[in-house]
């Protein structure tokens, strides 16, 4: 193919200065300044912020009619729903022992789910599957959370590596699909999120699931030896879901980065053609890595089913988590660190979220507003310094993905 | 400079749209404030109540102590046309008659996750009353309820979770099965239909009555009536639209389909999809109807579909949301009793037979009457369908 | 009336691509722009056309300044420019090609099909061209892509041509029948500007001779007085050796035997179509031939990256056909990939991971499927050293680095083992001069340790210099063998075109 | 000759290309569905029971025109033909016949099932078809924003939040200022996201990946939030006007072709008109041959003159604009209201059905009317009631498309600079 579109002429840049603090550093993309890492997000933090405010206020219709007759009483009624609003978010996220439990809480499978999605960045394959994923991984530990009598030591971990290979199936189905077809995985997982969807409908309204004598789709209790212990007793939601998922956390790193697959699968997912040439079996690595993505999907899928009270499970237990979980996997650069960020701030941001609503009557959809606004910024820093008029970042624009790679 | 002026302009733009809707509109909330969350035509403001649930209305002259109430719904969130919009109605009609405080609080739920933190929120705000929307909050309200107990709780959908707890169910099939007999009765076809959301108890157990119903018809008149959509033996096989969203064309297509198939009386159970029906029953020129559910359609639907409703089967959430409320403000809460609505208590009923009243011959509604009432004494019984726990 | 380029400056992060280039042409002169890859050629000429804005500097046409970074005003110029990659669209005709951006047409814009072929027919005829407007691109040779270039050059009433190292694809007599054009253009009044690395080819057409070297110009030379050693040293700066050295072959047994394979490209089309032949120890076999004629499937073959549909493939006697990549490298062989950016090399890695590359996954780079990076780095830093790659630390992306650096870096990984088979394509493709030298000595020198090389190079004095026996490839097929000391140009440039070639 | 060689030489190995393999993959597969047919629906229908296909609906001017055959020798008649087709592909002859002989094989297999479902009873062969149509409507719209996008090198993955935002945008606008005001508003909405999209992946090299996400967000969260903010307050602001059919003169009263195309809204022949345009506009006019050479080859496309920057722009917005008429229709057309997220993953499936669809128009309808045809059979099924569980005959579409795009599509190939930026220095 002819070239296109490339910049300069590689073979005219001399080899490049730059210095980093070691290999590893380099290999794994931290070691950034710190700076770089922290000024951009947090200018984007503020950036939508400040555009939220202005949604509030827009969307203010009680102001709005009042706006007429008294105009300055009404733009104060909107500042202060702005103020109420983001002063319960803050609250809601930070401001107690129960909001900081919350935020770890709501974070858990959100983390988990970016995991997944990374995973699959880092490798190439964009990975729209994670809901699908959630509810097989997640009917899979719920089965062994009703029918397996264990005890706890054992249960919980069964149950867990069940949810992984139940999401691993449903992801590494459509990186089989991929490899062995060339079906493109966008298309596959999304498909396969509608289908686990109307199975889950369909399999909680079985006697597999449902309690004796019950007609509603909603499973039994799920054994008290299953359930994912709370950290700091029962009335805080948090569990220990979170450590699973700071170790998935971990885990990820080292597979991506220390691990011979890590190689391959960056390998591939930054240049196919090279991979073939160095003898990795592509084809292998899609399934690979589409089974690994999608048992982190289930991992997620296991915190909504085991770890959440009232430890009954119905329909829609897989939320808004695997639509959720794209955008932090992108906010957070593809990296298991910058997913554990941004997996606890969007976790602060919707249990935050919760409260705002019922305080300032701003709905949680705000913060799909925020989310998306966060990921735009950092992923234009161009525009954020045309904005601030500061030298915000020299980033490179991050490509994700390389087309439909057919 | 420039762009604040572009920002003005789109705020002017906001303004002017508001103003022009903002006239209606205040009418509709001062007059008839709460009344009507679900209305969208001032046409409907025209509060008939319906001969079901005349005995049931609440005198508003009854002497409150207004409590502060707090409504969650389920993860399909209050705009549902179903039961998370009727129980803020009531919630709201309870405004109205004094029984709650004003500016009750709503939360929507997004997900299973919200259920348990908005629970939480409504005790946190000091709510004395919460009412939680739909099958899906039972556990988290029974859990609630039982550390809670000085709270005062209503669950729609679901039987009571304990002394605090006001469990609302309703034995719709006995409703529908009158309306299968009625639909029955008036088909010219020879053919009805229904189809569902989903197939979840609350939106099939008016499929197997009606159904049902129809059955009847056929044996007591020896008539051959046949029923699309639904076979009481078969359950599991009922016809879906998969969603709730009427914008959805599969809804449109799936009504067309029975039309198509001959159908003139259909039965769409779940929030608004019996609207595209609507549509293709108009646009198709076929002299047929529609039933409705849950609140008289007559007040809850748009005007352009007035004319095709046969009869409401209706489910008195709303009113039965308010009086549980009442309840509780007046000083005798209905807590640890599960409500469960039927045709005896009247919390389940036909509407009147509105545009199609004319087309209803006088015996057919004799009949349906004797019906009813045969329901009601336990005459007429059948495998009626298991509502809420079990 | 000329084409005048000023104090051209051109920075590219971290690099002065162009510093204070002035250059100038007058119509019927052909100047020759001559320099190594990367000093700044292309550069210079993307700016005149227009793809580039310099950063200082101005170009004037009959003395009015040109507006520039718009091909369009350069267009409008009469600056027309023919692209080292060819700037055709593969799925379009030929006609579509060469009316892009100036299409006849009829009511709503509809394309007037017949005016587009008559516009290419017209041109075709009058320079004696050969083209069927018809054709899909992507199916004719690249000589006749050249001329839809030259077309669509010529359509948009182009005064000055730009020629981006128009050569490098041709055989040596297309390049005859190219000179021919270009003198025709000549005559015809179009000054030409001849971009080229090749010193023989710059002395036979241009009128002028300019030299750039990193970025400078560097002085101008009269081909009818200048030597080629002149030139390459104003070249490079240094004097330079012009033959490759080595002694003679004494040919062991055969390594590598490739008997009537047959290779599907992603097309499905037959595109190595029955070849046969045989690479011994101690043996550098050079295949010849215009890009596209099979070489880069059979490549693939024999390293395990494409399946073949027939045929087989031995290595040491042993059958490899249907073996994967990976087996095939374990048995010893060093593949140097013909696109090293696309396949060779993963870009974004860094140099220490592109040293592991295919064998990370075993000792001493990994233990188990735990990488081991501090090894990795170690065993990089002393490759680096040992194979002269210029890189500041192995921990930069390869990417950072020169053409020649990174092709560096690739040989220093497949040669720095037990190497049987040496197969390299286009091993210095865009490479500098002094990487080039260095990349020859050291496949030289596999071969002088009992190693058989095969060499696939479309650059015909590449492979005339290295190889000890020539294979010429045309349409899929060896179509000519010849003894690499006493093949001639000619004879050679002929069996490259499908007609001649003699197994002697 | 060396000694090797002639070892083997008699040994010819032969594999077969990529395309015989494929063709004896299909005949297999035709064959097994021959027999399945003949197993299930010939030997499973009872004999002699008439399946009675109604051509014919209450709205059409010649009444009662019907197609009765007997189920059990439809079956197996079809039967017949599949295996037929199924060896002549194992024959691997007419390579090129291969896609075409899955497509008819597919298309009698569903003959002969609907024939076995309705034996003994009757069901309207000319509704479903209508339905295929009105269910590929938003699909095939979203499949040619993509088509729109990506033809020119830019990936659009936020076919769907611009779906969305633009079906808000007609309920709401239309409500306040009428249908026109509403139908303008959403073609604006569409358009400005298209800008969106181009302009973050233009200007600031946004990754088309990521721009796309944050449209599909964007889309969501600000539409739900007016909805439960402004909406639920305002209603008379989610109240617009209906569009209803019209039914095109005797065209509508052709026999099944009728009521199949010519009587919808106005959307579904402005669909049709969209799609005959493109095809003819991209591949006839100098619109078509600039947009395309900007997605193949950009640098070839600027070194000819043509700003590839504005090409982009202009596509893209354009594609926008083409989203924003399938948000109208979704919004005025069925009930003429807005629902929180009412799209509900459609967009994707244009996305799948652009891709399945090979990146032409004729490709997205064909892809699209697939979808439909496979929603449209799953509901004329449950209602046939043949005693599958409603979850499961809804996920059937989904099932479909995957085993389409596995199986038949394979490997396609996109416009070349799909999804690069093109950065000129």
């Amino acid at each position: 193919m002819t070239d296109q579109g490339t910049q300069s002429p590689p073979d005219e840049r001399p080899p490049n200065g730059r210095s980093f603090d070691g290999v590893m550093d380099r290999i794994a993309g931290i070691g950034e300044p710190i700076r770089r890492a922290l000024l951009l997000p947090t200018l984007a933090l503020v950036l939508a912020l400040v555009v939220g405010a202005f949604i509030i206020m827009v969307t203010d219709v009680d102001a709005w009619r009042r706006m007429g007759d008294e105009p300055l009483a009404a733009l104060g009624d909107m500042l202060d729903g702005v103020w109420v609003a983001y002063r319960e978010l803050f609250i809601g996220a930070f401001g107690s022992v129960r909001a900081l439990s919350e935020t770890l809480f709501t974070s858990t499978p959100l983390i988990l789910a970016g995991l997944a999605v990374a995973v699959g960045f880092r490798a190439g394959l964009f990975n729209i599957g994670a809901r699908g994923q959630i509810f097989v991984g997640g009917l899979f530990a719920l089965w062994v959370g009703l029918h397996v009598d264990l005890p706890a030591i054992l249960h919980i971990p069964v149950a867990v590596i069940a949810a992984m290979i139940g999401g691993g199936i449903w992801g590494g189905l459509a990186g089989l699909l991929k490899a062995r077809t060339g079906a493109h995985e966008v298309i596959t997982t999304i498909m396969l999120n509608f289908v686990a969807a109307f199975f889950t409908l369909w399999v909680l309204k079985t006697s597999v699931f449902q309690e004796e004598g019950s007609t509603i789709p909603k499973s039994a209790p799920i054994l008290e030896s299953a359930r994912l212990p709370t950290i700091f007793g029962s009335q805080y939601r948090i569990n220990i879901g979170i450590f699973i998922a700071i170790a998935a956390v971990f885990f990820v790193y080292w597979i991506l980065f220390r691990s011979t697959i890590g190689f391959e699968f960056r390998a591939a997912g930054f240049s196919p053609s090279a991979s073939l040439y160095a003898g990795m079996n592509v084809a292998f690595l899609y399934t690979a890595v589409m089974f690994l993505s999608g048992a982190l999907s289930g991992l997620a899928g296991a915190t909504q089913t085991l770890g959440l009270p009232p430890y009954t499970v119905t329909d829609n237990f897989a939320g808004n988590i695997g639509f959720d979980a794209i955008a932090l996997a992108l906010l957070g650069r593809s990296h298991p660190f910058g997913v554990l960020w941004s997996g606890l701030l969007f976790g602060a941001l919707i249990a935050g979220g919760r409260v705002m609503q019922a305080a300032a009557g701003v709905t949680v959809d705000l913060v799909i507003v925020m989310q998306s606004l966060i990921v735009i910024f950092i992923a234009a820093p161009e525009l954020v310094r045309a904005i601030f008029k500061v030298k915000a970042a020299e980033a490179e624009p991050t490509q994700v993905t390389t087309g439909w790679g057919a | 400079m420039k762009r604040q002026m572009r920002f003005f302009a789109i705020f002017a733009v906001f303004a002017l749209v508001l103003a022009a809707c903002g006239d209606g509109e205040g009418e509709a909330t001062t007059t008839t404030e709460g009344a009507e969350a679900t209305t969208t035509s001032e046409a409907m403001d025209d509060t008939t109540t319906s001969e079901a649930m005349d005995d049931t209305t609440t005198t508003e002259a009854m002497d409150f102590e207004a409590v502060k109430v707090c409504f969650v719904t389920d993860d399909a969130g209050v705009d549902d046309r179903s039961f998370n919009a009727s129980g803020w109605a009531g919630v709201q009609d309870a405004v109205a008659s004094g029984a709650a405080q004003p500016d009750p609080i709503l939360l929507e739920s997004a997900s299973a996750e919200d259920y348990q933190p908005h629970v939480e929120t409504c005790l946190a705000q000091g709510a004395e009353h919460i009412v939680t929307s739909g099958f899906k909050l039972a556990d988290t309200t029974a859990a609630f309820a039982e550390t809670n107990p000085d709270v005062q709780w209503t669950i729609i959908d679901f039987g009571s979770l304990g002394p605090n707890v006001t469990g609302l169910e309703y034995q719709t099939d006995e409703a529908a099965f009158a309306a299968g007999y009625l639909a029955a009765g008036v088909t010219q076809t020879g053919i009805v239909g229904t189809y569902g959301g989903v197939n979840i108890p609350t939106v099939s157990i008016f499929m197997d009555g009606f159904a049902r119903g129809v059955a009847h018809y056929n044996e007591v008149n020896g008539a051959s009536v046949q029923v699309l959509g639904w076979d009481p033996a078969d359950p599991d096989a009922g016809v879906m639209t998969g969603v709730f969203d009427p914008a959805d064309p599969i809804v449109t297509a799936t009504c067309e389909s029975m039309l198509d198939e001959g159908a003139d009386i259909m039965l769409p159970v779940g929030g608004a999809i019996n609207l595209p029906c609507g549509t293709a029953i108009q646009s198709r020129g076929i002299d047929g109807a529609l039933v409705g559910v849950d609140a008289d359609a007559v007040e809850a639907m748009p005007a352009e579909y007035m004319d095709l409703w046969l009869v409401t089967i209706e489910k008195g959430i709303q009113i039965q949301t308010q009086r549980s409320i009442e309840a509780h403000a007046a000083g005798e809460p209905s807590g640890g009793t599960s409500l469960v609505g039927n045709l005896e208590n009247g919390a389940v009923g036909l509407s009147e037979y509105h545009a199609w009243e004319d087309r209803v011959s006088d015996e057919l509604a004799a009949e349906v009457e004797q019906i009813l009432e045969d329901i009601k004494s336990g005459a007429i019984t059948w495998d009626k369908f298991v509502v809420g726990a079990g | 009336m000329t084409l005048e380029l000023r104090g051209i400056t051109k920075r590219f992060p971290g690099v002065v691509a162009n510093d204070d280039v002035s250059l100038s042409v007058a119509p019927g002169e052909i100047i020759a722009l001559l320099g190594e890859n990367g000093a700044g050629k292309t550069t210079l000429m993307n700016i005149l056309f227009g793809l580039y804005s310099p950063d200082e500097g101005e170009v004037l046409i009959d003395g009015k300044q040109l507006e520039l970074s718009n091909p369009s005003a350069s267009i409008a110029a009469g600056v027309g420019m023919v692209h080292q990659h060819f700037m055709l669209v593969p799925v379009f005709t030929v006609a579509e090609n060469v009316v892009l951006g100036l299409e006849p047409t009829e009511a709503l814009g509809w394309i007037d099909k017949d005016a587009a072929d008559a516009m290419v027919r017209e041109i075709s005829d009058r320079y004696n061209l050969a083209v069927d407007p018809d054709s899909m691109v992507e199916d004719i040779p690249v000589g006749v892509q050249q001329r839809v270039e030259i077309i669509k050059v010529l359509v948009r009433n182009a005064r000055y041509i730009i020629f981006d190292e128009p050569t490098a694809v041709l055989t040596p007599q297309e390049v005859e029948e190219f000179f021919a054009i270009v003198r025709g253009l000549k005559e015809d009044g179009k000054g030409v500007i001849f971009i080229s690395h090749k010193l023989n080819e710059a002395l036979e057409i241009a009128d002028r001779i300019v030299v750039l070297r990193d970025g400078k110009s560097v002085g101008e030379a009269n081909p009818k007085t200048a030597t080629e050693n002149q030139l390459a040293e104003m070249m490079v700066g240094r004097p330079v050796e012009l033959e490759v050295q080595k002694g003679l072959a004494e040919p062991g047994k055969v390594v590598l035997s490739v008997e009537n394979l047959v290779v599907l490209d992603d097309r499905d089309h037959r595109t190595v179509d029955g070849v046969t032949f045989q690479v011994r120890a101690n043996e550098v076999v050079g295949i010849a031939g215009v890009q596209g004629n099979g070489q880069t499937e059979l490549v693939e073959s024999l390293t395990g990256m494409r399946p073949s549909l027939a045929g087989h493939v031995f290595v040491d006697g042993v059958d490899v056909t249907e073996w994967s990549p990976r087996a095939i490298h374990k048995l010893g062989i060093a593949h140097i990939p013909e696109d090293r950016q696309e396949s060779g090399l993963v870009l974004q890695f860094t140099v220490a991971e592109n040293m592991v590359l295919d064998s990370y996954y075993d000792r001493p780079y990994s233990r188990g499927i735990q990488m081991d990076w501090d090894v990795a780095a170690h065993s990089s830093e002393r490759l680096v050293d040992e194979y002269d790659v210029k890189t500041s630390r192995v921990d930069v992306p390869v990417s950072d680095l020169s053409g020649g650096n990174q092709q560096k870096v690739i040989v220093a990984r497949e040669f720095d083992r037990d190497v049987k088979l040496v197969v390299a394509s286009q091993p210095t493709r865009g490479v500098d001069v002094g990487s080039i030298e260095y990349i020859h000595k050291r496949i030289i020198e596999q071969r002088d340790e009992g190693a058989a090389v095969l060499i696939v190079s479309s650059e015909l004095d590449e492979v005339m210099a290295l190889s000890d026996r020539i294979l010429v490839m045309f349409k899929g097929r060896i179509a000519g063998e010849f003894e690499g000391a006493t093949a001639t140009t000619t004879e050679v440039g002929l069996a490259m075109l499908g007609s001649g070639g003699s197994h002697d | 000759m060396t000694a090797t060689a002639e070892l083997f030489e008699t040994e010819a190995r032969v594999r077969a290309t990529p395309e015989e393999r494929r063709s004896t993959i299909v005949g297999i597969v035709l064959i097994a569905l021959g027999v399945y047919v003949f197993w299930a629906f010939g030997l499973g229908s009872g004999a002699g029971l008439d399946a009675r296909f109604n051509l014919s609906l209450q709205t059409d001017r010649f009444q009662d025109l019907s197609w009765v055959v007997d189920a059990r020798t439809l079956s197996i008649l079809v039967a017949v033909i599949i295996v037929g087709l199924g060896i002549w592909r194992v024959t691997r002859s007419a390579l090129s016949w291969t896609n075409i002989s899955l497509a008819i094989g597919f298309g009698l297999f569903s003959l002969a099932f609907l024939a076995w479902a309705a034996a003994g009873g009757q069901f309207s062969l000319v509704g479903m078809l209508r339905s295929t149509v009105l269910l590929s409507v938003v699909v095939v719209l979203g499949a040619l924003t993509g088509l729109m996008c990506e033809r020119v090198g830019i990936i659009n993955i936020g076919i769907e939040g611009q779906l969305l935002a633009s079906a808000f945008a007609a309920v709401v606008l239309s409500s306040a200022f009428g249908t026109i005001a509403g139908l303008v508003g959403a073609l604006l909405t569409g358009g400005v996201l298209g800008l969106l999209l181009a302009w973050l992946t233009i200007r600031f090299h946004v990754d088309q990946i990521i721009a796309g996400v944050v449209i599909n967000f964007l889309a969501l969260g600000l539409t739900s939030l007016m909805t439960a903010r402004i909406l639920t307050d305002v209603q008379t602001l989610n109240a617009p006007e209906r569009i209803s059919a019209i039914r095109i003169p005797f065209l509508a009263d052709i026999p099944v072709l009728g009521p199949m195309l010519f009587d919808h809204s106005f959307f579904v022949y402005g669909m049709f008109i969209l799609l005959v345009g493109l095809h003819f506009g991209l591949f006839y006019t100098r619109w078509g041959l600039r947009s395309r050479s900007v997605g193949e080859h950009p640098k070839a496309a600027d070194t000819a003159g043509i700003n590839v920057y504005w090409v982009r722009y202009r596509n893209v917005v354009l594609g926008g604009m083409i989203a924003g008429f399938g948000g109208a229709f979704l919004g005025l057309s069925q009930v003429a209201r807005f629902e929180e997220n009412m799209t509900g993953g459609i967009g994707f499936i244009g996305l799948a059905a652009m891709i399945f669809g090979r990146w032409l128009p004729f490709g997205a309808l064909g892809a699209g009317l697939v979808f439909g045809f496979s929603r449209a059979v799953q509901q004329k099924v449950s209602i046939l009631g043949i005693g599958i569980p409603s979850e499961f005959l809804l996920m059937l579409p989904y099932i479909v498309v995957i085993v389409v795009v596995a199986g038949v599509v394979g490997k396609t190939r996109p416009p070349a600079a799909d999804g690069q930026p093109y950065i000129k220095q």
